[in-house]
């Protein structure tokens, strides 16, 4: 059945509030009115009030409830209204929920997860576009995944719901309804007419911690997630380079396997991402890959990121590393 | 099992969903001028009561009666209410535009109109504002230029903000309108911190600070009221309690066990609980807070009851999630219709005058409105250069930011 | 200028500091027996002087009085007699087993033990507690191990936590004893989702939390009460009012302008406010809350007005911020001798037993000592392979963790 | 005169406080009692209540009042008693305090100085002992500092109080008495006994985005910051390599030119610091060194870190990167 990425995500938690009483979902707006941007339309008239509901405006509260939850024994899936706005629980998920279970030596551990809109390419400014994701990585005791497609989102949200560790879940707002390749002149083409919009309505699950080659490629490899597969892949064919793109799909933990076998085989490497460059997670990617493919790189690695400011409202395809500079980039390792 | 009940979880709800008939004559609501009004220096432990009453001054037929009549001027009066009516032509002109494609979101203050401009007004000049993203109210009675507001809305080349916020996260130091955040909550314990700065320095000025009813749940909101009584700051902390915070009504807030103005007593601060509609009544409960922080009393935390007649934002439809005719059914009246109906039974203002008065401020925000298309619109505007995309993110721009700038090309 | 006084900033201090004689006759502290105790089904709002008084049993007699009295069968009197000694005498032994080298940190819980005991009791035994690094006195009440408290403390091989964690941060899930965290306040508002998945499950287990004066500054005690307030969460929210936060008297978090016990008011949750050294009305007070959160009357919030007696930790000397006779000038008194006292009023206790009991618990700690340091202390035993180290960061170790193990070269 | 990093911290503040009315020092403790660590030791009583005062322990609401107060035009230098408990500060620091300037086009700004005792090494645990320096590099808009002896410590503390911008100054609490070189079974010489303890009374900065060059050699650059830059010293002492160090001093502005100049000189990198490795700031140095340095490396940088983990109690020092892992990357990079 075709979906995009927000059918696809209310009918994973459909599917984990069907299948495990133990599942709840809820966050600010996400009950009656089904969320800001409708992902649980639906669940609280299918399942109840008691199973999906709305919550009062603290991040940090709707988080230590969830830890609480999770405590005594449920599935918290939580959603926290934008990305941005994940930072009043920052305390909850770094300092408790990633630690939990370390702390207390396995006798206690926090099975949340955290679904939040992150990215910009919508005009939301600096606090309805931002990208957190490295900052989840830098911390033991989290897992950080992000969807690209439908699919996988489906996949992956139900994996994230099943795991028994704090899963930080970032969705890819810009591509909710269809796959954005950074080429913001051009109408965007919803999820039905392609093929990863193609989601079985049951349960499955896509693993976390595996990585997908959308593209082979022999000349360059593109590390990507996200938003920026898309653009990634826009980018080599207006390039036309034989890129090989990896969609990265778990940035911890990390497919490593498939990023050296993809970096011996071609000996370039591009990252693209769409947070401040900065201590991004590109940087730990650029790290890996020099650690493990040093003697392969025939050129330096380059990072395509968006700019160390926020996030700016009119100015935001300045801001966005979109196909023109991914493809740069591409053609400057393809040179060095 | 042990002998006791099973528990069982509770989720509140609003008595109203679509298609239900709203009905509030149990909301329980004082009289006009029945509630006292204590000394300014009274001790705030002897009022917890008025945290749970409603200071109200204007009553069915317009006449201001009771302890807390401000008598206002005439004058004074008509300002309100042109800010008012302004702030209101100002918001639909807005809100039209974003339908018309000239910008990405805007957010009125519909049917909320007094809580900004009554405490503008019963504010000094220089006194600090930390306001939300609903007090553009303040702006206008502050005189801040339309036009600048407008610019900023359209991200456009005159824009005083340079393209980077959402619209109306104006800033004005100038006009003591700290910068709109878009993280909720964060700026309410930022005006404790700017009131306990002017204490510090012997100043004058005090600060006044807004939140909405939804937004009282951040963590912010307890650092506000914990510091502001610990130093005593001199500070106005507002929430604004306008019944709804996007789609979840106030009891999810906590507003179904207790009143907002209540939060106020277990920190020994004054709690006010004020019809928001009436501009009388906030503007006499403001400047009570304000007397007591100008002498050193400390903060006041005010509830201004009110109403959120229209959606969240341009990005929601409230006929979604209550019923479409509830703003009608909110018995607290308009808060222009009100004062309009005051000054009118005081024989000072008429029909025709307020006709008028529409118009006029009909035709200026129109005409402002293609001034400041003139510097053109959100995408369609000759920005500035892409260049000022790097400033200000330090005061100067170190070398990494100098490189990325290169990089783009700029 | 205007014309009005310059602003000035207050910062709150205590009383007393090192030098000044400490003289507490003015606290308000009511007699015992004199505070009302309402049905446990009572309206938040119908009970608002709760949260001002002191709710108190013993009086200067040693006798029971009032309607709190909770009528204990002696066999519980003298449990909780046992308890407290023994958390105190625990205390005093890893106290000095610290002085000694052989662990890195320890704090007491010296004069505030009646408020874990006593609660420990009041609870069931299968409520879940989440509590702070003060309420080791849970853990001896539900009889954990206290061999494995020491080996937790020492960080030896016997450690549950394997080494992990600083001392007295212990956990048991089986013991219904939350794994401590460090921070604080954070568990504060976990223990509402708990207390929420319980009422959710229809289980019939509550919970209770607790957390000190000072912490009550923290986002995550207004997270407790709001999420608490608006899903009538079946939990018990403790404040352990112990006068001090390391060196910060309780005023530096509100405590002079209202009492913590009243922060409760606004959000429509009961706030008592308790004799924290007096045994009979913590049960009391506790067991009146454990029965509304049972009857799904939702949170309660309990102040229990108690004095730390010693310093924070091993890491300060309490007499360079406080004058060091304050401990003994406390009136409240200590709940150990205010327990006794009652037992021998009872004529149910002889000096004679409690001294043998002094004796007993004594031997019976220095035992138990032995027992942990053979399985050795911090940096002096054979800890669990350093394998363990990468272990439980997540479920199963992923592979960059077993990578870095091996790096290593574990 | 001969100061320890505390009295160095110490007589910074002094000097500030007494140059300049509008400075203010707060936070958890540190009025009447001096702070934990006493770094406030006698400012209340030297200046008064109202310029040193005590705090509610609320790390968000302290980081807020000293927004309010910059927004105000006082330079507030506030304390959090220790880098684990910056976490409910976050989003007052990343939402807030670094995006003031930018967001109101430099209406207002918050001229905050936050100091934390950070890093392990003092049998701490896991909430006692953390290295969070990467996520505050991560976030535009604020700066990081990091001082590694006495006479740094106080020039750059005056520095970051006299900046405009908001300064996340971190104090490895581990060498605030000596420096301390990871040979945890040897006594740490007191400050006393070194050189930079020689501190002036007065008034003197140290400017922020200068790297200093502690150790000249030709073999290996290894860049290191706060504790371990002493670990550095005595890891290429104890390895017998003849490395360069360099003591990074301020993270973000980072001393670009000084590293690339010196890893083109070496050919090879080790990068050395306490916090956990993935997304740590040592990805970021290893990232850019790549970038700027990719024809003149020889050998794969090397990354010596905390591991993955919390912070164990017991296992301190298995998880401190000591000497001894250290001296081995150093070779390692010597013969890649
Ligand atoms: C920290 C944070 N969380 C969530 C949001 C998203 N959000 C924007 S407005 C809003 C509702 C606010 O309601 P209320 O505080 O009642 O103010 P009102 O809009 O009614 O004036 C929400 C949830 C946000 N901007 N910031
Ligand atoms: C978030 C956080 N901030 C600061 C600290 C440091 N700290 C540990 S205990 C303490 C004082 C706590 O006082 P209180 O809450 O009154 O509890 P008490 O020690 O009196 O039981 C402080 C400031 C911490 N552990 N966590
Ligand atoms: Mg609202
Ligand atoms: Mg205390």
């Amino acid at each position: 059945m075709p979906m995009n990425m927000i059918q696809a995500l209310n009918s994973a938690m459909d599917v984990m509030l069907d299948r495990d009483p133990n599942v709840l979902v809820f966050g600010e707006d996400v009950g009656f009115f089904g969320g800001v941007f409708r992902a649980t339309e639906g669940l609280q008239k299918k399942y109840g009030l008691k199973r999906c509901f709305d919550t009062p405006i603290g991040e940090g509260g709707i988080v230590a409830v969830a830890i609480g939850m999770g405590a005594y024994g449920l599935r918290p899936c939580v959603e926290i209204q934008f990305a941005d706005y994940i930072y009043p629980a920052f305390d909850q998920l770094v300092s408790e929920a990633a630690r939990l279970r370390y702390r207390s030596a396995g006798d206690f551990w926090a099975p949340l997860t955290v679904r939040t809109p992150y990215g910009g390419g919508i005009f939301g400014g600096q606090t309805h576009s931002q990208s957190p994701e490295a900052l989840f990585t830098h911390v033991a005791g989290l897992k950080t995944v992000i969807p690209s497609n439908p699919y996988d989102a489906k996949g992956l949200l139900i994996a994230s719901i099943e795991e028994d560790d704090p899963v930080i879940f970032l969705e890819p707002k810009r591509i909710y309804n269809g796959p954005f390749d950074g080429h913001h002149n051009k109408p965007v083409s919803p999820w039905a007419n392609f093929p990863e919009s193609n989601v079985p309505e049951g349960y499955y699950t896509v693993p976390l911690g595996k990585a997908a080659r959308v593209r082979e490629g022999k000349d360059v490899t593109v590390l990507a997630y996200g938003t920026m597969v898309h653009v990634a892949k826009a980018a080599a064919d207006d390039a036309k380079i034989d890129a090989e793109i990896l969609d990265l799909r778990t940035l911890l933990p990390l497919d490593i396997d498939a990023i050296v076998e993809s970096v011996k085989k071609t000996g370039r490497c591009v990252i693209v991402h769409e947070a401040t460059r900065t201590s991004g997670f590109g940087a730990e990617l650029s790290a890996l890959v020099q650690e493990n493919c040093f003697y392969h790189l025939e050129a330096p690695i380059e990072r395509v990121t968006g700019w160390d400011t926020p996030y700016p409202h009119a100015f935001e395809w300045d801001y966005f590393p979109g196909p023109k500079r991914t493809a740069a980039a591409m053609r400057k390792v393809m040179e060095g | 099992m042990k002998n006791t009940p099973a528990l069982s979880l509770y989720i509140p709800e609003p008595k109203y969903r679509p298609g239900d008939t709203p009905d509030f004559s149990d909301l329980n609501v004082s009289a006009a001028g029945v509630v006292r009004r204590p000394d300014v220096a009274v001790n705030s432990s002897e009022i917890h009561d008025l945290a749970f009453t409603l200071i109200r001054v204007l009553d069915d037929k317009g006449d201001a009666v009771g302890p807390w009549d401000p008598k206002l001027d005439v004058d004074t009066l008509k300002r309100g209410l042109r800010a008012m009516l302004l702030t209101r032509i100002f918001d639909d002109r807005m809100f039209r535009a974003q339908r018309q494609g000239k910008t990405s979101f805007y957010m009125k203050s519909l049917g909320e109109e007094a809580v900004a401009v009554a405490q503008a007004l019963a504010l000094d000049r220089d006194d600090m504002c930390f306001p939300t993203y609903r007090q553009q109210g303040l702006l206008i009675a502050r005189d801040y230029p339309l036009v600048m507001m407008m610019n900023q809305i359209y991200s456009n080349e005159q824009d005083p903000l340079k393209g980077r916020q959402l619209p109306i996260m104006y800033s004005s130091k100038e006009h003591g309108f700290f910068s709109i955040s878009g993280n909720l909550g964060t700026q309410f314990s930022q005006a404790v911190g700017w009131a306990m700065a002017s204490a510090y320095k012997g100043d004058d000025r005090i600060c006044a600070a807004w939140i909405g009813d939804g937004s009282t749940a951040e963590g912010d909101f307890h650092h506000a009221l914990t510091f502001g009584s610990v130093y005593r700051a001199p500070v106005l902390l507002n929430v604004v309690n306008n019944q709804w915070a996007i789609s979840s009504y106030q009891g999810i807030a906590g507003g179904d066990r207790s009143t907002f103005a209540s939060r106020a007593i277990g920190y020994g601060i004054p709690g006010l609980r004020v019809d928001g509609n009436d501009f009388l009544a906030v503007y006499a409960a403001t400047q009570w807070a304000a007397d007591r922080a100008r002498m050193n009393l400390g903060p006041t935390v005010l509830e201004l009851f009110t109403y959120r007649a229209e959606g969240h934002s341009t990005s929601d439809d409230p006929t979604q999630y209550r019923p479409a005719d509830e703003p009608g059914a909110w018995p607290l009246g308009d808060p222009v219709n009100r004062l309009t109906k005051h000054l009118i039974a005081r024989g000072v203002w008429s029909d025709d005058e307020h006709k008028a008065l529409v118009d006029e401020l009909t035709e200026y925000v129109k005409a402002v409105g293609k001034e400041a298309e003139k510097n053109g619109t959100l995408g369609n505007s000759k920005l500035p250069s892409v260049k000022t995309m790097f400033e200000d993110v330090y005061k100067e721009v170190p070398p990494h930011l100098r490189k990325q700038r290169q990089e783009l090309g700029v």
